[in-house]
């Protein structure tokens, strides 16, 4: 080997493999190549099921082994050596000492009755060798350098009484700690909130950069992509469709998938244009491509009458307590909230987890007791109402996986009366095709769709009643980017026909930028900002929404989030 | 370390006092329902004066409500009154049996425990491969077999043919005594806990945590006993109190079967005999042990898993 | 793959064959062996001397006392601590002591603990005692001198000294000290052995050399060992030296091991008594179906392959070496044909149902002939549900009259038919104790016999009850009850009266 | 608008049978239980001889022997035909008591689960009790109190062990209770009822059949240990707890009477533990499909 050019860390080259579940295999990878530098960052983007993670996986050979096949000509070289080859103590020997991963989830990768000390002195010793002591001083450092402010206690600590956060940089400090050339970043902020997110990303970033240590960095999001990655691969049905400087491939993305997918993102053109959905397209034969049209001017009237109001708001959680049965907590989960929201129009309510959001939501249709004021057309809300309806963030869990679909959307109905079968029949039918669904699958349980037509399937149902109002809470963020553009083009359009107004909670800046028209910033119980969308992005009065923008991974550099951050 | 004893304890306490008064209660009018003491006491040859004095003699003429007040005052003071046969104390008859029985059913969940957890991460690390398919096979028949029936075949195999063991009686310093009955009374708990065992490290191995640990290098040995394993036991751990109670049920048999002088034959002995005392006093013993265990076992479990240890109970 | 599991799994196994290796060596037997008796139950009244009538639960009572009477082989009264006694008057008699006897504890034998026997008979407790309302007749006893006692009567008892038979007599001084209940652990006798040591399920006896019954062994070994087939298999282990009451079909099994199953007969007829006090319409108050339902059982098929031919068909209440016995009498004989027509005789053609209540396990192998009997009862048209019920619920049952059956199981026992007839005519009924079956004739019968004071006339009486009874069946009249013991072929002595056995005469014959 | 093809309920039935075979464990568990289901509902037709007549020149009579397939036993009577009577009255027995389990242990899990605070935690107490005393122990109290019979089993199995159903409705119902799916339609007004017999009762199914055949074989156990005990069943009820309690006594005789009920018992045990351990497979296995 030449000190000119020197060896790639990773070497991946025509990786084809097949997995089998249930007696049939399936191909999830198909001639993938990958190449990682020393010190280079690369980012592995794709949606859910596009073989990134399987990828990644493979270069420890991490898959169980009963149930991943690797095709013929596949060949895998990290740092010179044939993973594909070795030996299972050799391979030991590399895991976590060459190449270390950091998972998603921190609370589950780390094992939960274990203390955080001896979990990082396990793997130090095991690769280090050296006394216990050594081994204590060195996960010292690790959680110091990784800014954790009290390194004993942390280590004295089981992983649930961390923070996310603080798990995961538990986790990085692992996989830091016998100096890896390569370590393997598989969604790893995927789970943290947004300014969580910054933090560790930055010091993953960091270190990586200080250390020289190469790293793979598996995202779906090209925010995180374009402020990480030196290079990027993006992954579609298993294959590598497109690779190159992270830069070059966001400014001018070349595959049609790449395109889609960017232009997907809401966020990034003018609110309420029409999302791309090629993507869709081609995953799930959704609408044909439309290209934005010019928008109509949306008028709203500020001085109609409220269709829903809160006044002074507040929901405290009873504690339960050990001894003495039960306690009120001392801060309120939601503190006097007031809001308003006017038909037709779109009031999007932002904060990150544990803010609260639910909690209101909850509150409004009653699942939850509070104080204070909540006001429909004037007069006290009392659930069920027609007129307001809900759509929850996960379709998996919000559809009676029992029912057919027919039965699903027309359920709101059977609440007024009997509807006979054939009647419930024809209205599920009528309800699909306003949804953009297929009549003839008005048979189908839930299972038979994908992702974004169940959440087409809850919008149904919601509307089967004909509402002036729908919470969506979260509507897509359990979703991908193409399907997420769906049903964000579907809303619109829902409200653009109908009239509808929509309270929509969510902690995606870009889809509320997109959609809402006037936006509350929450946090900890209280809404700290108000204000037309457009006003309250461009010009954030209060510190914590200034927080927030600037941890929001940015695609651009003229996107129009950025002016915030100078 | 006080207060966590005191917050694992008082809520079963509470609940153990409405279980002993709930029981004491139904057991009063219950056994009362089924006879009346004063003919066990008498014997056949009773005449209606014996009768008669009898009835004085025990309070049993007074009305039935003022009767289970004053039992219930007795309870409260330990005080079941003597037994109807033997005139011994009850509580004290059934204390006499009690370490018998607490040897036997402690024997046999030491032996379950002891073959279980070995065997149950040994089938569960590796359950698609043909020997352990086999064992695995075996253990699904033996959870299959009721103990009692069990407890007959290795009598009639081990005791009657191979003549390696005897076949019944206990006695306090001969150990042969206490392993036919230990062995079935442990086929009660065994073959379920094993499976569970199994099933739990085989769940727990395809947790996140373990995929880190081999991310990490960590051999699969390591993996199994000392990560997947303390992880798969707390999940069967609320199973022991319960396999706790199942002994006791499978004790009355075993030891009707093997003659052992346990709570288990005094309380069919002293049932058939209407020996209402004894009864009541063993029941009692029997609720307040089986509490006591799974206080216990809370406690214990409550220690070792991280995430209950500050948990309210 | 890991060690440790293997490790387990060898130590597991290396721990099973220790077991086994270790438990094949025996000990080697010495005079001073003790003989190992398995018996179905050791009552924890051990030591009181006024519990409990039968062997096996008296072993350990006729081991420790000596009784005031004796019986031999063929039921005659033959002196114990009693050498002689005389009737002064119809509720007077006066019994002569043997001399020179001694409690264990060296308390001299003396018509004082007659006194203080029967006043403890006399007392509340001692009136619900199974002795003291066996011996319910005996008011007091007087003093007369040491070795002479006078008993009264509250009413005439021609058989007082074959009823004395089952009265055993505790050390008086020792007696009371002791705190009834709890104390009838610790009572003592005059008999040939002492309580030496007792645990869970095994008592042990030690010889009393004092003792006028000189015993033959050093030690006695009592073990509990509720079920037959165990007692069995103890012996056939080499565990036991002898087995009270087993099943006759061990025989073979028992022969193998160098023992042998010996029939003892007791003094008890098994019946299936019938309820004809039940409800007005029950057809069992018509003599013809009782005596239909007699002739329909075939008692002699079934002492013969069940009961290994130790006893045959009875044909009165009563046994050989009963008082008033009647052995000319015939039992009835098996034929259905004839039952059939008494069935149609009386208006039941078709037969009826009945149900029977049953206690089970008190005897080996009772579940069989219940069975049976139900099987037979069926030929003739009669429907028979079989109920099981623990044997103090049916007693309380029986006489508070809630018991809901038409014929249950009961046994007739002792040597005077007259206390049997007193539990289930109507011949002395009160409030509390129901008479099962009142039959007039009968009563007149029975009221007769209990008033006559002379022996030879009162025989004569007990025959025509028993003939009465044979033809106007109270029950299903089926055997007198043998016992099988198994008995190790080097043991001597074995040799039951009635309810009696001379402990003190066993004795291992060495090689 | 166009007619909407449906599917026709037989076709859908053929479906899931065809779904169900195609577990293994499943496909066994249902031979088995067919067949044990079979010989219970048919097996008069299949006995030899009455199971009630004795002969007493003919006991312990070895297998085959004399056109006694399974040997007599210690009456003479046939041990094939016993042992199918008794197959008949173990599965009536268990049968009987767990619908009466499933019964009161739904009712109360879904009042539980549907009612949280006051009833559900007297619910959960209350089946913590009846969990945690030995329910042999209590039966056995019961059993001889009240006095033996058919009914007084059935009644006392079935009101002692219910807390197993109580369980695992009340752990199921609430977390179904806590879906969004029951959370729409709460939202769109479809009554308590309506939730409860259209969204958690068909939900469950899958869960009580499974406990069903698991508790099925825990009574089957149940009813021949107290039969064994000579509390269950009366006399002479061909039962197989009460073979094995008489053959027991002449096992030094005739050891092979004591495989025949013994046999019985394992076989009947092992047939409802394959079918349920079948069925909660199969569960899973279309569990994924539907959430994968």
């Amino acid at each position: 080997m030449s000190a000119a050019a020197p060896l790639p860390v990773v070497e991946v080259r025509s990786l084809s493999l097949r997995m089998s579940r249930d007696r049939s295999a399936q191909e999830v990878l198909h001639e993938v190549g990958l190449r990682i530098g020393a010190g280079e960052i690369v980012g592995l983007v794709g949606e859910s099921g596009s073989g990134k993670s399987v990828t990644a996986l493979s270069l420890l050979r991490l898959l169980p082994a009963g149930v991943a096949r690797y095709g013929e000509g596949a060949r895998i070289s990290v740092l010179g050596r044939d993973i594909l080859a070795m030996g299972e103590a050799e391979l030991r020997r590399m895991r976590g000492a060459d190449v270390s991963v950091i998972f998603q989830e921190p609370m589950t990768a780390l094992n939960p009755v274990v203390r955080i000390e001896r979990q990082l002195c396990e793997v130090i010793r095991r690769h280090r060798g050296g006394s216990l002591q050594a081994a204590r001083a060195l996960s010292l450092s690790l959680l110091a350098d990784m800014r954790i402010a009290d390194p004993e206690r942390a280590m004295a600590s089981f992983p649930h009484e961390l923070s996310g956060g603080m798990r995961q940089r538990v986790m990085i400090a692992m996989a830091f700690s016998c100096d890896p050339a390569l370590i393997i970043a598989d969604e790893a902020t995927t789970a943290l909130d947004v300014t969580v997110q910054a933090q560790v990303l930055e010091l993953l970033r960091q270190r990586a950069r200080a250390k020289g240590t190469s790293v793979l960095l598996i995202t779906h999001d090209f925010g995180v992509v374009n402020e990480t990655c030196d290079r990027v691969y993006v992954m579609y049905r298993g294959e590598v469709v497109e690779e190159g400087l992270a830069s070059d491939i966001i400014r001018e993305p070349k595959h049609p998938y790449t395109r889609a997918l960017l232009s997907a993102l809401p966020g990034r053109g003018l609110p309420r244009a029409r999302l791309e959905t090629v993507a869709a397209a081609m995953l799930e034969g959704g609408e044909p491509v439309v290209r934005a049209a010019p928008l109509p001017p949306r008028v709203l009237d500020d001085t109609r009458p409220p269709i829903l109001e809160t006044r002074g708001l507040t929901v405290r959680y009873p504690k339960p307590d050990a001894l003495w049965g039960r306690a009120t907590a001392p801060l309120p989960a939601v503190d006097g909230v007031s809001l308003v929201v006017r038909p037709g129009e779109t009031l999007a309510l932002v904060g990150e987890s544990g803010c609260g959001k639910s909690s209101l939501l909850n509150a409004l249709v009653g699942l939850v007791p509070h104080e204070g004021d909540v006001l429909y057309e004037g007069a006290p809300l009392r659930m069920p109402r027609s007129g307001v309806q809900m759509v929850f963030q996960d379709p998996q869990g919000s559809l009676d996986p029992r029912w057919p679909a027919w039965r699903i959307v027309t359920e709101p109905l059977t609440v007024a009366g009997r509807k006979g079968r054939a009647e419930r029949r024809r209205l599920a039918a009528a309800l699909f095709d306003r949804v953009g669904l297929s009549q003839d699958a008005i048979d189908r349980r839930p299972h038979e769709f994908s992702g974004g037509q169940r959440q087409r399937i809850a919008v149904a149902r919601a509307l089967s009643v004909q509402p002036r109002l729908l919470l969506l809470d979260e509507p897509t963020s359990a979703l991908d980017v193409s399907v997420q553009a769906q049903i964000l083009n579907l809303l619109m359009d829902l409200q653009d026909a109908a009239g509808l107004a929509y309270l929509f909670v969510s902690h995606d800046l870009a889809v509320v930028r997109h959609i809402a028209d006037r936006i509350a910033i929450m946090q900890r119980g209280v809404i700290v900002e108000t204000g037309d969308t457009a006003t309250v992005l461009a010009s954030p009065q209060h510190p914590y929404t200034r927080t927030l923008l600037a941890a929001v991974p940015r695609l651009e550099t003229q996107d129009s989030l950025k002016p915030i951050r100078g | 370390m006080g207060e966590r004893l005191l917050r694992a304890v008082l809520p079963q306490l509470g609940k153990l006092l409405v279980l002993l008064f709930t029981i004491s209660t139904l057991l009063f009018f219950l056994l009362r329902q089924a006879g009346d003491p004063a003919y066990v006491l008498a014997g056949v040859g009773a005449t209606p004066e014996q009768l008669a004095a009898i009835r004085l003699q025990y309070g049993l003429d007074r009305p039935l409500f003022g009767q289970y007040l004053s039992y219930l005052g007795n309870v409260l003071r330990f005080d079941f009154g003597a037994s109807l046969i033997t005139g011994d104390s009850a509580l004290g008859t059934v204390m006499q049996r009690f370490p018998q029985t607490l040897q036997l059913a402690s024997m046999a969940m030491f032996l379950s425990i002891v073959v279980s957890i070995p065997l149950g991460a040994w089938l569960g690390a590796r359950p698609e491969r043909a020997g352990r398919r086999l064992v695995s096979g075996i253990v699904f028949v033996l959870q299959g077999a009721p103990g009692f029936v069990l407890a007959l075949l290795f009598i009639q195999l081990l005791a009657i043919q191979l003549m390696w063991l005897p076949s019944v009686g206990y006695s306090a310093s001969d150990w042969k005594t206490w392993v036919l009955p230990t062995l079935s009374l442990a086929t009660f708990s065994a073959p379920s806990l094993t499976r569970i065992v199994a099933a739990n490290v085989t769940e727990a191995l395809r947790e996140d945590y373990i995929r880190t640990g081999r991310a990490y290098g960590a051999p699969f040995h390591t993996l199994l006993w000392r990560h997947a394993l303390p992880n798969a036991l707390l999940g069967a751990s609320a199973l022991i109190g319960v396999q706790f109670a199942g002994l006791l049920s499978g004790s009355a048999i075993i030891e009707s079967i093997y003659s052992w002088p346990g709570m288990g034959s005094l309380l069919l002995e002293a049932v058939q005999t209407l020996d209402f005392p004894v009864v009541q006093a063993e029941v009692f013993v029997i609720a307040i042990l089986v509490f006591g265990v799974n206080v216990l076992m809370d406690f214990t479990f409550r220690r070792l898993d991280p995430r209950l240890a500050d948990a309210p109970a | 793959m890991n060690p440790r599991p293997r490790l387990t799994l060898a130590a597991v196994t290396l721990l099973l064959l220790g077991v086994t290796s270790a438990c094949t060596e025996k000990p080697p037997v010495g005079r001073d062996t003790p003989i190992r008796i398995a018996v179905p139950v050791i009552p924890p009244a051990i030591g009181n001397p006024y519990q409990g009538i039968t062997i096996p639960s008296t072993l350990a009572l006729q081991a420790v006392f000596d009784t005031v009477t004796s019986m031999d082989a063929s039921g005659q009264v033959v002196p114990a601590l009693a050498l002689s006694w005389e009737q002064e008057s119809p509720t007077e008699w006066l019994f002569r002591l043997r001399p020179g006897v001694r409690f264990s504890n060296g308390e001299p034998f003396t018509a004082e603990a007659l006194v203080e026997s029967a006043r403890h008979m006399a007392t509340l407790r001692g009136r619900g005692e199974t002795i003291g309302s066996t011996l319910a007749q005996i008011e007091s006893v007087e003093q007369v001198d040491a070795l002479t006692a006078r008993i009264r009567l509250s009413e005439p008892d021609p058989l007082l000294p074959l009823h004395a038979s089952i009265w055993r007599i505790p050390a008086p001084a020792h007696w009371r000290t002791l705190k009834l209940p709890a104390g009838a652990r610790n009572a003592l006798g005059s008999g040939p052995f002492v309580l030496a040591g007792r645990e869970e399920g095994r008592l042990v006896l030690e010889a009393n050399t004092q003792a006028w019954r000189r015993p033959a062994a050093a030690r006695l070994e009592l073990l509990m060992i509720p079920d037959a087939t165990a007692r069995v298999q103890a012996f056939l282990s080499g565990a036991v030296d002898m087995a009270m009451v087993v099943s006759p079909d061990t025989t073979a099994a028992v022969a193998r091991a160098g023992g042998r199953v010996v029939a003892r007969l007791t003094p008890q007829v098994d019946l299936l008594a019938f309820r004809t006090e039940r409800r007005a319409a029950t057809p069992l108050k018509d003599p013809r179906v009782r005596r239909a339902m007699t002739l329909a059982v075939d008692r002699a098929l079934l002492t013969r392959y069940v009961l290994g031919g130790a006893t045959g068909p009875a044909s009165q209440l009563s046994f050989p070496g009963a008082f008033g016995y009647d052995p000319a009498l015939a039992p009835l004989p098996h034929d259905p044909a004839a039952a059939r027509r008494l069935m149609a005789e009386a208006g039941y053609p078709e037969g009826f149902a009945l149900t029977m209540m049953v206690t089970t396990g008190e005897v080996v192998g009772d579940t069989l002939y219940y069975q049976q009997i139900a099987s037979d009862l069926k030929k003739i048209g009669i429907d028979v549900e079989i109920r099981g019920r623990p044997p103090a619920r049916q007693m309380q049952d029986i006489f508070s009259g809630k018991l809901d059956v038409d014929l249950f199981s009961w046994n007739t026992r002792g040597t005077d038919p007259l206390n049997d007839y007193r539990h289930r005519s109507c011949l002395k009924s009160s409030p509390s104790r129901q008479p099962f079956h009142c039959d007039p004739v009968l009563t007149r019968q029975l009221h007769a016999a209990m008033v006559e004071s002379d022996l030879g006339r009162r025989q004569a009486l007990y025959a025509a009850i028993a003939r009465y009874e044979r033809d106007h069946p109270p029950g299903l009249m089926l055997w007198q009850r043998p016992d099988f013991d198994v008995v190790a072929a080097n043991l001597d002595g074995y040799a039951p009266v009635q309810d009696m056995l001379h402990l003190e005469r066993l004795a291992r014959r060495l090689p | 608008m166009r007619p909407v093809a449906q599917a026709s309920g037989v076709s859908r039935l053929w479906d899931a049978a065809r779904r169900a075979l195609s577990v293994a464990e499943l496909a066994l568990g249902i031979a088995l239980f067919l067949l044990v289901l079979l010989l219970a509902l048919f097996g008069v037709a299949l006995q030899t001889h009455d199971p009630m007549a004795s002969d007493l020149m003919r006991r312990f009579l070895p297998f085959g022997a004399e056109g006694h397939l399974l040997g007599t036993d210690h009456m003479g009577r046939d041990m094939w035909s016993r042992m199918l009577a008794g197959l008949q009255w173990s599965m009536a027995c268990a049968f009987t008591a767990n619908v009466i389990n499933l019964f009161i242990g739904a009712t109360l899990g879904l009042l539980a689960a549907e009612r949280p605070g006051w009833t559900r935690n007297v619910v959960r107490q209350v089946a913590d009790i009846f969990q945690a005393f030995p329910s042999l122990v209590a039966a056995i109290v019961v059993v001889v109190v009240i006095g033996d019979g058919f009914v007084t089993l059935v009644l006392t199995l079935g009101f002692l062990s219910w807390p197993i159903f109580m369980r695992v409705v009340y752990a199921e119902a609430s977390s179904l209770y806590s879906r969004d799916f029951v959370k729409a339609a709460r939202l769109a007004g479809v009554s308590r009822l309506a939730v409860m017999f259209g969204h958690v009762l068909p939900g469950l199914r899958a869960s009580l059949l499974v406990i069903f055949a698991l508790h099925f074989a825990a009574l089957l156990i149940a009813e021949s240990a107290l039969s064994f005990l000579g509390i269950g069943a009366p006399l002479g009820v061909p039962t197989w707890g009460n073979s094995l309690a008489e053959s027991r006594q002449y096992v030094l005789v005739a050891p092979q009477l004591l495989l025949v009920p013994a046999g019985a018992i394992i076989f009947t045990v092992i047939t409802m533990n394959v079918l349920g351990d079948g069925l909660a497979a199969y569960s899973r296995r279309r569990g994924r499909g539907i959430e994968p």
